[in-house]
């Protein structure tokens, strides 16, 4: 496998409601993004992920194209899919030998709609979506199963969360961080039982972008690079009652995969929208109580859609650069209840 | 067809509505479920391995493969595998009141199905319960055919 | 360093207005199937799916690859969801050779499609914003003033496109899977047929189809015992621009000829027009060939008309073009352009048909999108490069 | 519901989809409709190359940067390119067949596009000298249909070699 960095990361200051447009809202954090990898334009390849239904419109990613720098042409690709999976691709294309440098970027703005009903269009068109199940009611009848099937409780769940927001303080592109209690976290109402709203993830607009870059040109501009050591992803099946819902084959898979398991992990970023998920994936991707999950505080503070994958990727570069961690694995997910799932182990030597 | 327009933080804002009444044709395997449907009747389909899928699918999830030509009547009544409440119901679903979104495994069936429990209050759910179909007065195969399942007795336990 | 790549299995849907007898799943399956089929494989022999398609605003439904996964046997596996616009089934077949070639995997299916009779692509492509004027009617709206731009600039006879359209649906009557069949087409009724964006008539305007094409792609080590001998990836590449920018050149996009030109140097080649035995190319409307002619460099700028006029595109020319009617006379959006690098990829595996030109061994596969500003293409061969 | 007979297999479904969305303009496109609104098109021009672009979308493209200097354009232009449409179209309320025209306004870099009224269409062509028809006075809004087309001027055509660097 050859060796590819990520050297820099940038992400938007994410709030309920952005009102620029996606060019407006991604272009300073392209132009941040690249300032700080030290990589000089053109990239030898660029790829972004979004997806045209949270505003309703199509075509988003070719009007964000304007933000890439995509003058003089560029060798550019887009996944419909969370910028983690773009990262992929870009990684896959470092991996061929045809590039050396990738820009990676992803946005989403879901403040224009009813973002759970939205969702409901990603489900079966002919016996799901018709009924119009909401992200947020799907999410609770897998907390409700993990709760039941494990023997777990609610209280844990509220752990979850302020342990998060506790640590979103230091983040300060999170929208939402503080100290919380968990006696007055279960003693509010249910948003969709089992679940209660701090246990969903907020929804807001923004996004993200990362820099990847080749052994030594990654060596020449990187003090200290995020080299990612393994990168895997699987899918499972889409009906949510032939899966079992308390466990996350797919993300045990791409962790195995991306070698998770070899060595000990200082820091892990997951993307788990909903406080029960941390628990699955954790169990899933085997991580000990001595994992430093989330430092950023995760998807329960910022769940950008389409950046947030992406986001935990760069949060654990993040800690890899700056030498609070040596070993970190990042977690993206896409699809109702954890069907989908990308892993990617980062190391810094 | 002027949209009242507004402004948020000293941008132009306007409603926007993305609307299409999508027509699918629905191929071979769920023409049989939605034909049934609307008899009132509910089907799933046996995979090459034995298991029986409902809502049956064109393909194995497990392998892939073609689905056989089985196509077993199950339910109507089954099992609350996990559920969750829906205390504000939105406009297009199922019910306007108050009601849960379970898995429902059917009698027969090796996987569950999604639909709405009206139940009546939170309190009267319970993972375990059985459960029924109550059907539209006037069906027209689809899955909306069946309105909801309710407890198969008061209280829902077994 | 990448490792080579072949064309193992192709497989296609025959495509038509309205697939009624399909669900979504269904639709792919097909495809994929033959495609399986053809490479003498079975989906338990598959590594990873890539698919592809463009806005999930023609089908409704939101990243579709999510229902797919079971359909694409993809449980388990890795599932990559490209979206490129219009060239999108081009960029997706190199997403997944890219699989291949990075040495990632030994066999990935790659799959699109479009079911563009669930909704209607007028509205799909032309949702209206809120506050703005929409007064672009669909993709024949916005590429016709760019045909009278190249008009005008070439001084192209006005018959070119009529001749294209007659080239593109006749060929289609040696494709079995092709959506307009019309083996009445002649000059005339091409030529009095109503203009719906002048100056593109009716018969000179790509139809709205429903269908799907896959393609298996192997490592060398990987290669399996189909019936046909694989086609080999000899080089491929990927151009983007931004959409409207002050100096564009948009008849003769930049990203189009620099994305050619990247694809031969990849591939050796020097002279296209004397090395391609024959090329697929994304021509929705008829006047798109001779302006792609020049961009692909087949033919000097504001000389791609004399290359239809003097019949070198035809099935008999020394530059035979869209031998298979291309999308001209089959377009599931998502798919039309993978479908152009299958052709492609048929032409030199001999498995074309009626349609093959005896003896092809490179073939050029090419796909555009957006405002012509997004470009796939790819050169596979006979021989392992 | 579906539309088969009772007797006969169900084939197709209706799904329909109806999704609410409160749409924000953005802050280049919605001071350009403010201006729009009061009348007057403005542009931004590129801090690197100086082109100015209409309607501004907050950046040059060709050079990844924020536009900021607003440009006030004339309503006047010049055809550089159109289409005849004939063919209706979902999201389109001109009465057809309507000429669907590119025009470069007098001080932008990039075309515009937009409808030519008020000539017969055989009379539409690259180089004519056309003005904005701007709904009256008291009816100006922030929305693009404050423009309701173009029309052509007793000016000059343009010659074709002067338009084709904006083709």
């Amino acid at each position: 496998m050859r060796e590819v960095a990520i050297v820099s990361f940038s992400q938007s200051r994410h709030v309920r409601r952005d009102t620029r447009n996606e060019v407006e809202i991604l272009m300073p954090v392209v132009h941040e993004v690249v300032e700080r990898s030290g990589v000089a334009r053109p990239f030898d390849f660029t790829c972004s992920g979004s997806t045209d239904f949270l505003q309703g419109q199509p075509f988003a990613f070719v009007m964000a194209l304007d933000a890439a720098g995509a003058w003089p042409p560029i060798a550019e690709s887009h996944v419909e899919m969370d910028g983690a999976w773009a990262l992929y691709e870009a990684w896959v294309k470092l991996q061929t030998g045809e590039a050396d440098t990738a820009l990676v970027y992803a946005f989403g703005k879901s403040s224009p709609g009813d973002l759970p009903e939205v969702l409901s269009r990603q489900l079966d068109p002919y016996v799901l979506a018709p009924l119009w199940p909401d992200a947020v009611s799907l999410a609770a009848l897998q907390a409700r199963a993990w709760l039941e099937q494990k023997g777990r409780s609610e209280r844990e769940l509220a752990e979850v969360v302020v342990r998060s927001r506790r640590a979103a303080r230091a983040n300060p592109h999170a929208l939402l961080s503080g100290d919380l209690e968990v006696e007055k976290l279960l003693a509010e109402p249910y948003l969709a039982a089992p679940l209660r709203r701090h246990d969903a993830p907020p929804i807001c607009d923004g996004a993200a972008a990362v820099v990847l870059a080749a052994g030594d040109v990654a060596r020449r501009v990187c003090k200290r690079p995020a080299w990612i050591r393994g990168i895997d992803h699987r899918v499972e099946a889409h009906a949510l009652g032939a899966r079992d819902l308390t466990a996350s084959p797919s993300t045990r898979i791409a962790g195995e995969r991306a070698g998770v398991g070899r060595g000990a992990v200082d820091v892990a970023e997951l993307h788990a929208p909903f406080s029960h998920q941390e628990w699955i994936l954790r169990e899933a991707l085997g991580l000990g109580a001595g994992v430093d999950v989330n430092p950023s505080g995760g998807a329960l503070c910022a769940n950008p859609m389409m950046a947030a994958g992406l986001i935990r990727i760069g949060e654990a570069a993040r800690r890899i650069s700056d030498g609070t961690a040596r070993r970190a694995v990042a977690h993206a997910t896409s699809g109702p209840c954890l069907q989908q799932n990308l892993v990617c182990v980062l190391e810094g030597a | 067809m002027k949209a009242p327009i507004t402004e948020v933080d000293g941008v132009l804002s306007a409603p926007h509505v993305l609307e299409y009444p999508y027509r699918r044709s629905v191929g071979p395997v769920l023409s049989r479920f939605f034909s049934a449907l609307r008899e009132r009747k509910i089907l799933g389909v046996r995979t090459r391995g034995g298991r029986v899928l409902v809502p049956p699918s064109e393909a194995d999830p497990e392998t892939g493969t073609a689905v056989t030509d089985d196509f077993p009547e199950v339910g109507p009544g089954g099992v609350v595998t996990t559920w969750s409440w829906v205390s504000r119901p939105r406009e297009k679903q199922p019910l306007a009141h108050p009601f849960a979104w379970a898995l429902i495994r059917l009698d027969g069936a090796d996987t569950a199905l999604l639909h709405a429990v009206d139940a009546g209050d939170i309190d009267s759910m319970r993972t375990g319960m059985r459960v029924r179909p109550r059907w539209r007065a006037e069906t027209a195969g689809e899955i909306g055919d069946i309105t909801c399942f309710e407890p198969e007795r008061a209280g829902g336990a077994r | 360093m990448a490792s080579p790549c072949a064309v193992i299995g192709i497989g296609q849907t025959h495509h038509t207005a309205r697939r009624d007898d399909v669900s979504i799943a269904g639709l792919v399956r097909e495809a994929a199937l033959r495609a399986l089929e053809d490479a003498a494989l079975d989906w338990r022999d598959i590594d990873a799916v890539v698919l592809g398609k463009a806005p999930d605003m023609f089908e409704g439904v939101m990243m579709p690859e999510l229902y797919l996964a079971d359909a694409l046997g993809a449980v388990g596996k890795p599932l990559l969801r490209v979206h490129t616009a219009g060239s999108v089934g081009g960029s997706t077949a190199i997403v997944a050779a890219s699989l291949i070639q990075a040495g990632i995997h030994e066999r990935v299916l790659t799959v699109a499609f479009e079911k563009q009779s669930e909704s209607n692509a007028m509205w799909a492509l032309t949702v209206s914003t809120p506050l703005q004027a929409t007064v672009v009617a669909g993709a024949g709206g916005y590429f016709s003033p760019l045909i009278r731009g190249y008009m005008r600039r070439s001084g192209a006879p006005e018959d070119t496109g009529i001749r294209v359209a007659l080239k593109d649906r006749s060929n289609a009557l040696k494709n079995p899977y092709a959506h307009l069949r019309e083996p009445d087409i002649s000059f005339e009724r091409v030529a009095s047929s109503p203009m719906l964006w002048d100056p593109i008539r009716f018969h000179e305007t790509c139809p709205s189809s429903d269908g799907a094409c896959a393609m298996v792609l192997s490592s060398e080590r990987a290669l399996s015992r189909g019936a046909h001998a694989p086609a080999w990836v000899h080089s491929t590449a990927m151009r983007s621009e931004p959409t409207q920018f002050a100096g564009q050149e948009k008849i003769n996009p930049l990203a189009g000829r620099e994305c050619a030109k990247e694809l031969y140097r990849k591939a050796g080649i020097r002279d296209p027009r004397k090395e391609i035995d024959v090329a697929e190319i994304y021509v929705p409307f008829s006047w798109f060939e001779p302006m792609w002619m020049e961009n692909l460099g087949f033919a000097p700028e504001g000389d791609g008309w004399k290359m239809t006029y003097e019949g070198a595109t035809a099935l008999d020319g020394d530059m035979p073009v869209n031998c298979s009617g291309g999308v001209l006379s089959s377009n599931p959006i998502g798919a039309s352009g993978m479908l152009r690098f299958a052709e492609a990829a048929m032409q030199v595996r001999g498995q074309a048909g009626e349609h093959q030109i005896d003896g092809a061994r490179v073939a050029l596969g090419h796909a555009y999108g957006g405002g012509s500003q997004f470009f796939s293409m790819w050169i596979v061969g006979s021989a392992r490069p | 519901m579906s539309d088969s007979d009772d007797a006969k297999p169900v084939k197709s479904i209706k799904t329909p989809m109806r999704l609410a969305y409160q749409y924000t303009a953005g802050q280049a496109t919605s001071r350009y409709l403010r201006g729009i609104g009061q009348g007057r098109i403005l542009g931004q021009r590129c801090p690197s190359c100086k082109k100015v672009y209409v309607p501004p979308r907050g950046s040059c493209p060709r050079c990844a940067v924020a536009t900021t200097e607003e440009v006030q354009l004339s309503d006047k232009g010049t055809v550089t390119t159109f289409a005849i449409v004939r063919v209706p179209s979902e999201n389109i309320s001109v009465p057809l067949p309507f000429a669907s025209v590119h025009i470069l306004l007098d001080g932008a870099d990039i075309p515009f596009f937009s409808v030519v009224q008020g000539c017969p269409l055989d009379q539409v062509r690259i180089g004519m000298r056309v003005r904005a028809e701007w709904v009256p006075r008291e009816e100006l809004a922030p929305t693009a249909t404050s423009i309701r087309w173009f029309v052509p001027i007793d000016e000059p055509d343009v010659p074709f070699e002067k338009l084709e660097a904006a083709l």
